[in-house]
């Protein structure tokens, strides 16, 4: 059975959530993450939505915060302001999935232009990067992707440097990046390179990075996803392969 | 207090040109469609629009033209893509745009909802985000006087009129939503003006029975408009699931170009909500398929 | 039909309200002021409950602000922060009813401590006093009920006289006083006597106040409840004589 | 995760000598009673009580010689009366007290339920009550930075354990309130501990059909208990009226003086709640009339 690089990336950062941990995730690979800890090794695991979503009972495959297949069987349908107020700033919420099109090499997040054009924005991910201790982001490995340091700072990792987080007035933080390549974390310091996917060499996360991270000493190999996670994640997380459209295509 | 109107009627009275209009929904769900295609009926433009995430309803706005800034955490519509009308003219120049996180916009909404000039967050420090609030007047830097650490405050936001779609409403005006209720209920408290409409109005009292299901009282309701499959092509909780196929075929004409938007605007608005439906949906399929799904989701 | 003192207080009570108000008050004669004013001339006139009851249909007689009997048929039962906060710090509620041990000549009210003695504390009086523009008092006319100067200002009226409301930060406010010898009013400066109740005189206001109020140029007489007015009191609003022990007794 | 415990287990595991205790429950309604009774069966003293209303619990706390402060907008029982051991003990300086307005109160809770430090508010501007809070350090004065004018900041509150009673709760924490929650829903959420008791335990997930309607969600709740009639002598709406003669008595043993109610205490509390409803009303008639009485009225 052939492993998708990108199932590898959601088996990875399933790993990242701890038994027991609320976590606030938005749709796509995250949300796969999340619900794929859920059924394996994190059967306490509770998510949070932004939208108001606390603590649903996902069914397959919501495409969006509101999307009724994410409110199924919530513990509570409330508002923006409970999630991110009451659940993210009030500090009950471990661990946050992020995305964006920019995470410098202090993991600092952009989300809102990049050379002048429009993204999205922020949404609550200036409030997850903010207020949680623990930041994933999921993301293809480009070079455009990882540049050293973000044209804007829409969610703050560790800002120009360590001890820039704790002077802003912002909690410690844990990150770590899982791209195609690697698994990159941090915690208060630059992202160094913790891990290489199967197959991924040093020189390949070098070329595609716009800084030069450092390496750990004991670099490790990603495992890939064990048949049964496989399985979850294919015939009852997404099945219909609305996020692996690849897997259609083989 | 009878406050039963038509969405032209509604739209006519109380969406002003130049408003700060507070745009509910989120995303795929409960957008305000009906009283959104009356305002581009009666072209009421130089809008200001305000919302946390704004989606489908406002890119129909910046493509009818009608729109000269916007205040949001996010403007997209995720798995569906951006807004392509709004972010078009955001790089043209043609709307000015307010950045916030969507906790800060939610705060803004609570401060004006309790009647205070700001609320205090912890978000938004040490990011450009926080500068270009500053920047803007929209945000200061504080520190707590408490426990001296860093504090943002972020300035009340009162829009002078919100629109949200809900479930059922009376026709006194209270209002009640299924699901998740993003930011709008503090948008509503804090509006000067609030237009709901809603899948079904009842007589005033029909939820007096059960008044902790209501989701925002009369209190804050202006005009309430009763339209079936108000949101549509977006999800009403268990009512209606959205219709992918016709938020997709929106983006296909939104990644063409404003010419493609104005067309299908023109094509397909009509007299009438009720006429847009008729025409995206003549025998009604479409929407029995969404009720249906969404039953077999909730 | 003999009127007893307090029902002209209710009655009076009942006329400050006018029609289409929100008014925020609590249980005893302002509720029933506010009842009867719902009633007769005010049908449009809505009710706040600090504990948060929106716009309820009273049914005879609530003894507490969470009385069944105030919660019944209710636009919305809520919170404390909807009411205090979402409405009458919002502004949106124009008439509050306050009691207090003392009331002082520029209508301030002592309702925390007096002489060494506990009392109840604020509740919503604060701020009640503080965002509504109106705020009515009914109260027995006792010398030690009105002091020059409160020993302790528990909620605002003019502070310690005229343009210090304004200099706080607070914004207009009027005030009536509806006791069984007088009404006394005020904006922005000393109570005034402007009416007096049947039968009473200038001397037993003077008598029974700890200040010397001045009196309005043209002093009215309170007019009496009407027949009709009294009969809603008396067999609709307070069938059961809850807070008129007085006409058991008769 | 399974939260179902005695009131016995819950007050022995979470309230802990000195402990802040966020009371629920407001005047003669849904006074969280049964966990209070435990509090005083197993003697846990030097406690801090705050609310906005306190009423017949602190009462019941303070005769028992086990608050040494509370914080709150009003001690009392309206139509009632004073709460007499409490006037007394702060009167004689055993009690030292926290005046605030019910907004502040509200707003503090709010604040920590937030992760916030402060909230601002517009109340207690110019009086004495504010005089007292800054000289306490729990209120600052400051300025509005965007419309410069005055404002007062109230600091966050988070009680070190919060009690309340609800209609009904799951073994997973999840709460349904019916009728108005006074301060509550904030208190709770800003509680580093919750115990909730309920007239109704049902199994975890019993209200995942209709998420809008849990009040407070199991992310904030550490224990359940299941007691039916657990605010008695106060009501829970839906199910049962006040209990007037029970409240009227211990009202005349209060303002008799504390050993009267010492007494009382002895004699009625018993070894768990059930004994002491069924001392207070051994044939349930009480019970069985107070329930009809709230039908008639709902």
């Amino acid at each position: 059975m052939t492993v998708l690089p990108r199932e590898l990336l959601v088996a990875e950062g399933a790993r990242q959530i701890r038994d027991g941990d609320l976590v606030i995730v938005g749709t796509g690979l995250p949300l796969l993450a999340a619900t794929l800890a859920q059924r394996t090794h994190a059967p306490g695991a509770k998510l949070v939505i932004e939208s108001g979503v606390v603590f649903p009972k996902v069914v397959p495959t919501p495409v969006s915060v509101v999307d009724p297949r994410l409110m199924h069987g919530a513990a509570r349908h409330g508002s923006l302001f409970e999630a991110l107020g009451g659940l993210v700033q009030r500090g009950l919420v471990r661990t946050g999935f992020l995305g964006g099109a920019e995470i410098d090499q202090y993991a600092n997040i952009n989300s809102t232009t990049v050379a002048g054009k429009r993204l999205p924005g922020s949404g609550g991910a200036n409030d997850i990067a903010s207020h949680c201790s623990q930041v994933v982001v999921l993301t293809d490995h480009e070079r455009r992707r990882f540049p050293a340091r973000c044209g804007y700072v829409t969610s703050p990792g560790f800002l120009g440097g360590p001890g820039e987080r704790a002077k802003a007035g912002l909690g410690p933080l844990r990150v770590k990046v899982v791209t195609d390549l690697c698994v990159m974390e941090a915690e208060d310091c630059a992202l160094t390179v913790t891990a290489l996917m199967p197959g991924a060499t040093r020189q390949a996360v070098l070329d595609n990075t716009g800084f030069a991270p450092a390496f750990a000493d004991a670099l490790e190999t990603v495992l890939p996803p064990d048949p049964e996670e496989l399985r979850l994640l294919r015939e009852e997380i997404d099945p219909a392969c609305v996020y692996f459209p690849e897997r259609i295509a083989r | 207090m009878h406050k039963l109107l038509t969405a032209a009627e509604a739209v006519g009275r109380f969406v002003t040109s130049g408003a700060t209009v507070g745009m509910g929904g989120q995303n795929i769900n409960r957008c305000p469609m009906a009283l959104v295609h009356e305002i581009i009926r009666q072209r009421v433009g130089g809008l200001t629009v305000v919302g946390c995430n704004l989606s489908l309803p406002l890119d129909m706005l910046v493509a009818a033209r009608l729109v000269v800034r916007t205040e949001q955490g996010t403007g997209n519509l995720e798995r569906y893509g951006t807004l392509f009308a709004w972010r078009r003219a955001v790089e043209r120049g043609e709307v000015t745009v307010g950045d916030y996180s969507h906790l800060a916009m939610a705060s803004r909404f609570a401060a004006a909802a309790l009647g205070l000039p700001y609320l205090p967050t912890r978000s938004l420090l040490g990011t450009d985000l926080l500068a270009d609030m500053v920047a803007a007047g929209v945000a200061v830097e504080s520190v707590d006087p408490f426990g001296g650490r860093p504090l943002v405050l972020v300035r009340a936001l009162a829009p002078d009129v919100a629109l949200i779609h809900a479930n059922r409403a009376d026709t006194a005006g209270n209002v009640v939503i299924e699901g998740v209720t993003s930011h709008e209920v503090d948008m509503v408290r804090a509006a000067r003006v609030t237009i709901v409409s809603a899948e079904q109005v009842l007589p005033a009292g029909s939820f007096s029975d059960r008044p902790e299901q209501v989701t925002i009282p009369e209190a804050y309701v202006t005009a309430v408009v009763e339209q079936p499959f108000g949101a549509f092509p977006t999800s009403v909780y268990r009512a209606y699931d959205f219709a992918e196929a016709e938020i997709k075929e929106y983006q296909g004409l939104g990644r063409a170009g404003d010419e493609a938007l104005r067309e299908w605007i023109a094509d397909n608005l009509g007299a009438s909500f009720e006429e847009y439906l008729a025409t995206r949906d003549a025998d009604g399929r479409l929407r029995g398929a969404l009720a249906d799904r969404m039953r077999s989701l909730v």
